[in-house]
């Protein structure tokens, strides 16, 4: 069992979805998103620390769960159905795998839901192009990135530079939030003028590299969720709303579009879950042994898993992220006049899936990692 | 026999000569409609000489440079009210509106919309119920751009819902200041409010006010409706103009935001967008050689899907530029500004353009029935009393 | 009791203990059919055992190395006209035809599809007329995929045109040696004849060749179209096999005829590619665990629609290449030659595959009915009298 | 008037249009593909002298029409809309205009339909991209030339060589046809085995460029034609072919497809029109001043004049060749089972239309120039 959710799986969605519809419908996230602090802070401790979701990435020797991308995974799904203003994806996920190859301290923190961390680098910045803005000189942290999501509501901000990772507290620095397109992830522009800075041993580069493939692939799954809550949510009204005496939904030309939609969310669906079956460290291939292509043979274990690995990522968070803009979009429209309200709440949908698309790297710039791993090279120039 | 293009220059002239654009505005304006120059293809007496419609360019070249109508503010009323006024209404409606709608004094909206009824209008909910020689109406109307300053609505209410829909409307002119008016600015997903909505509470409005027969609603308001502005108005002119013009010029001052992928989707719209205009020009040429084409239809369709096109470009483009918005805050506005706002704020505000004014869907059904000739598809409401369809 | 894996498994043994492998071929498979182990869900006598189907597969890999019967050549007797024969023929026609039937001693094909009734399968025109204990058939039946080496064909006709379309149909078994019976073969759009036209004259059909009561063929056909294969086998396997490997290949040994445009479409059709591949083994993976899910209905949509365009693709990469054709002779083909044949005649042949067993549009219905549970238009078909019936 | 048909330029359609009812209908074209002369010779002799076609963009001191380019897109549109096989596109645009600078003395037996030509490059070459294939020594010719259109019919070849142009009879040439996707414009390999040539005077490479973007601009026209016919072809059969007791040109999704093709298809002829005016040589642009923008009016008169033309050729192919591809796949499509069969002629129109994407550069080859002319540069490298 690859590409299905295990009983585990569905039972930790359960817990998930139940605590979400209780606490975190539209309304209040709706509420939410004009008051001053959007993110739910006491939600937040509740699914971190109950349900225990913010350690699911750390390994049991620090104080995690000791799960994997797959579970993780499942969680990204219903919190992107609901859009919840909460920071999993920007401490849980992001923060912890850039932490994962030092085993820092600071893992245990995180895992008990004590603290939040953020990854300080700008949220659309693609694994393929990661560079550093900040400088260090003598632990102390200088420089300013921008359009940093999860920032705001970090306790400990974690900034590459000079090759290595620094922790940071967010006391030290200048977090300042900026109107956001997505109400639900603000991002931020961070400031750090000779900011103290302690030196995470062992982590470097390749670990935020490595943090930025993880969250690309795993995004991929909460995109799916907002696609999902979007077809469904659709599906749900134009059998609803009549016009000219008969159901919206009843209409060949709308029936047809929800067709091609659940289809592609069929597929983003199997995308999402080989991302993340992949990126669970699985020693197979996702899908059987028997599937895998010549040329894949020819190269080594390693190497071979690891590419398997980038390139079930970047057709995950390439397919999955113009599927839920797709979906969100075409929402929108088929809700007629009361889509374009800001008392529907699937404008945050829209919007999460509008900066989902640009988050950790574009559409464009997926494939353009796929024409390398899959040999499909460009133009020669 | 019609006047020519020389007569109405003349009147012009004399009519110049004896007012001062310097003056005051207002007084300006009302001598202007006086002396039948304000809308020349109108009746003597309401503003017009009975001329043919294609002399107007000619006045509006006279009068440049002398006091303007706000033809955005006007836009409900110069475009919508004032020819149904002038088809259906008494001399006494006539006598009474026209003149200070021309001249701006009073402010028209429009009160079609409502929740429940949006491309199917017809099934409109909204009742007016008659009390002596007065009608009493309660019911809540949506979309209504301008109704806070408006003095008037043109207003469609069910007066008889025991016969099929299209045959229990009939049409009003509402006093938007009388008791029972409630208007609430509709904040929309950009985050301002361009429209509102309009709740109406035991609203009287006098029989007076009535515009044609009763149950006679639908066929007024398909005149309202005929007079809504054609959509080829708003395509650009210009090669490379409009939204395709704001996205290739951030294309071009900023190279780093470039790639393959992106290069080719812009060339693609930019070709799509240049065939677009280009129709539109046909189009215009068309309509300039006495040859009006069906191609109109379709105009409103292409702009609609280039704009959201485009702007969804433009947002995802500019990367981490693209996940910032810059103003979310709840405030009225009167139009569309896509060129004085974000890309965050046209991306979402180009959402709406296959929505209002006749969805896309719509649209669509009309060229395929009007246009293409194909058949209807089998109609289950024609013979239905309205208050038996299902809602 | 079920039989268990182990018992399936000394039956086959015993029966090869008893049987030369190398011997007759013919005689060596009807004796496998006479020991139940042709289809082991089939009941006793009837070439089963009365087995669960998935024993089927242990009996098959236990026969590898023996001789095999031709699934190419047998699809629809095996497919099609088997079940069918099984749950409505009479026991002299189960074991009539079964036998020869898997054994391909008799291949057959199915007569359904019609001129005037494609999508709308049910309004079909051919008439059966009652004459005594024989049927007299007269019509024309269209897309037959191997009538021309066909002993028997399963067929649908009208045998009572006074009541509504789906009561008055009655299915037979069509004995395709009958005086009366004309095969032609009917050339497509690649140039050659996959198919053909059955033309029906006069053909006269004991009524003991009728499956099923008079009036329920419309029931019979479903049970045949329910077994008609699920389309989701056609999908590759391997990532990057199929249709998109072939166009990979060209553009890996090619790099002269790259462009930045055809690189991003390309990359675009590759990820779609992969996706539907793996939404394809996720489905595999559901069936495996007993959790069909109701993703299947769309994996003949994926398909043709990507088979479309990347052979749309590799045409027009190809430049001067893709205006040529590998041959235009008029000749019979027995199937699909995807791997075999040039870009131009997979292009042309690609077009069929949004419309051969099930159009899109269809399957867009049935999605969006079934499963999405949108509600059916409204039908003006459904309790007219099918003579009636426009057409 | 710029974008309309003038009178003149309608008189010269119903003429075109009637002969080719007449004597070039569906089932005739379907019989001559089949046998091994698909062009009508008779036919042509009738358009190309008694309607005087042939001549149209031939001066008069040269015996022809004295026409533009213009009249030409209006008979390349009727021909379009028949699949006609016939040399038009290949004699009377591409030939002649190769020749038309040279002011040679062959034009006037093609003007007067006594003589066809062809012009001897890869029916697949862009105006942007063409190389010489053949070599010429002391007036003798070698090489060879695949897939060209028109020399199969052709009496003298066109051979690009040396920086020139060199006229071949025909008879001094293999001209070998091979098996075309396009039944109704087969293509022939032409081998030049020092065959004997006389150099047109004043004629060089540029000629040869301009004669293919005068082609490519042409060749729009007649793709606006053919899927003009596809699209009301189908509009017929919809209307018409009855499933499930409604025509099927009730159905909703079908009506909506519809639309959108109607659309592509007014914006294609809007297209088509621009670029015949613009190749026809108008001094003013083609739709009035004040329509160009800042950029344009910097430029120089001529220099610009010769842009916008090339702009409006690019635009014009780019999205012909797409829309006449997309309605007749889409024809076909709904024609059902019968649009797949060789007896219902729609496949000569997917054929061509598809043959016609490649002819003289594809869309994205197209697109490419507009990204040069409309100054729309790509990424720096």
């Amino acid at each position: 069992m690859t590409l299905l959710y295990t009983e585990i799986e569905e039972d930790l969605r359960a817990s998930v979805r139940d605590l979400l519809a209780d606490r975190c419908g539209p309304g209040v996230v709706l509420r939410r998103v004009e008051s001053a602090t959007p993110y739910d802070a006491e939600l937040w401790k509740t699914l971190a620390q109950e349900i225990g979701v913010a350690g699911l990435l750390v390994p049991e020797e620090h104080g995690g769960a000791g799960a994997s991308a797959r579970e993780t995974a499942v969680v990204l799904e219903e919190l992107g159905r609901a859009v919840a203003p909460l920071p999993f994806l920007t401490s849980s996920v992001l923060a912890v795998s850039a932490l994962l190859g030092s085993g820092d301290g600071l893992l245990g923190a995180l895992a008990a839901g004590e603290a939040t961390a953020a990854l300080v680098v700008p949220f659309a910045v693609s694994p393929y192009r990661f560079a550093e803005t900040a400088t260090v000189r003598d632990g102390v942290l200088s420089g300013q990135v921008r359009a940093v999501a999860g920032a705001d509501v970090a306790d400990v901000l974690l900034v590459p530079a000079g090759g290595g990772l620094y922790a940071v507290d967010a006391a030290d620095a200048t977090v300042e939030v900026v109107p956001s397109l997505d109400l639900t992830r603000p991002i931020a522009t961070v400031t750090l003028s000779s900011a103290p800075g302690r030196r995470i041993e062992g982590a470097d580069g390749g670990d935020v590299r490595r943090a930025l493939l993880t969250g690309a692939g795993l995004l991929a799954s909460e995109q799916l969720g907002v696609a999902e809550w979007c077809l469904n949510t659709t599906l749900a009204y134009i059998k609803e709303r009549h016009q000219f005496a008969r159901p919206v939904g009843s209409f060949q030309a709308i029936k047809h579009r929800m067709a091609d939609l659940w289809l592609d969310v069929v597929r983003a669906r199997a995308a999402a879950r080989n991302a993340a079956h992949l990126l669970a460290g699985a020693t197979g291939p996702a899908v059987g042994g028997d599937e895998r292509d010549g040329q894949d043979e020819r190269d080594g274990r390693d190497g071979q898993d690891g590419r398997d690995t980038e390139l079930a990522v970047a057709v995950a968070k390439s397919w999955c992220s113009e599927v839920a803009l797709r979906v969100a979009e075409e929402s929108v429209q088929l809700h007629g006049g009361i889509g374009m309200t800001w008392e529907h709440p699937v404008h945050l949908y829209l919007k999460r899936a509008k900066a989902g698309e640009i988050a950790l790297g574009t559409p464009g710039v997926h494939r353009d990692a796929v024409a390398v791993l899959a040999d499909l090279p460009g133009p020669v120039a | 026999m019609a006047l020519d293009e020389e007569t109405v220059r003349e009147r012009v002239a004399a009519f110049l000569a004896g007012h001062d654009p310097a003056g005051d505005r207002l007084e300006f304006l009302r001598a202007r409609f006086d002396a039948g120059l304000a809308w020349v293809h109108f009746p003597e007496g309401l503003g017009g000489l009975g001329a043919p419609r294609e002399l107007q360019n000619v006045v509006e070249r006279e009068f440049t440079g002398t006091p303007q109508i706000n033809h955005g503010l006007q836009t409900i009323g110069l475009g919508m009210a004032a020819p149904t006024i002038l088809a259906f209404g008494t001399d006494e409606q006539r006598g009474r509106f026209l003149r200070p709608l021309w001249t701006g004094e009073e402010i028209w909206c429009q009160l079609f919309s409502e929740p429940g009824a949006g491309s199917d209008l017809a099934t409109l909910a909204t009742r007016a119920v008659r009390d002596g020689e007065e009608w009493i109406v309660d019911g809540q109307k949506v979309w209504t751009s301008g109704a806070h300053h408006s003095r008037w609505g043109i207003l469609v209410a069910r007066t008889d819902p025991d016969v099929p829909k299209h045959r229990g409307l009939t049409y009003f002119v509402c006093d938007m200041h009388a008791p029972g008016v409630e208007v609430r600015p509709l904040r929309q997903i950009t985050g301002e409010a361009e429209f509102n909505e309009v709740f109406l509470t035991g609203v009287r409005l006098g029989d007076d006010l009535r515009l044609g027969e009763v149950g006679d609603g639908w066929r007024v308001a398909q005149t309202t409706l005929m007079n809504e502005r054609v959509a080829i108005g708003g395509g650009p002119v210009r090669r490379g103009g409009g939204m395709i013009g704001l996205v290739a010029d951030t294309w071009r001052a900023r190279p780093e935001l470039r790639t393959h992928d992106l290069h080719g989707r812009l060339l693609r719209l930019w070709v799509e967008a240049e065939v677009t205009r280009l129709a539109g020009s046909r189009l215009r040429e068309q309509l300039a050689a006495g040859q009006p084409g069906p191609e109109g239809s379709g105009m409103k369709l292409s702009f609609a899907s280039l704009n959201q096109a485009l702007s969804g470009l433009d947002v995802e483009m500019r990367g981490e530029e693209g996940l910032a918005y810059d103003d979310w805050t709840f405030r009225r506005s009167d139009a569309v500004d896509f060129f004085g706002r974000g890309p965050g704020y046209r991306y979402l505000r180009a959402k709406g353009n296959s929505i209002e004014g006749g969805t896309s869907e719509i649209l669509r059904n009309i060229v395929a029935e009007r246009v293409l000739g194909l058949p209807s598809e089998p109609r289950v409401d024609k013979d239905v009393p309205w208050k038996e369809l299902p809602r």
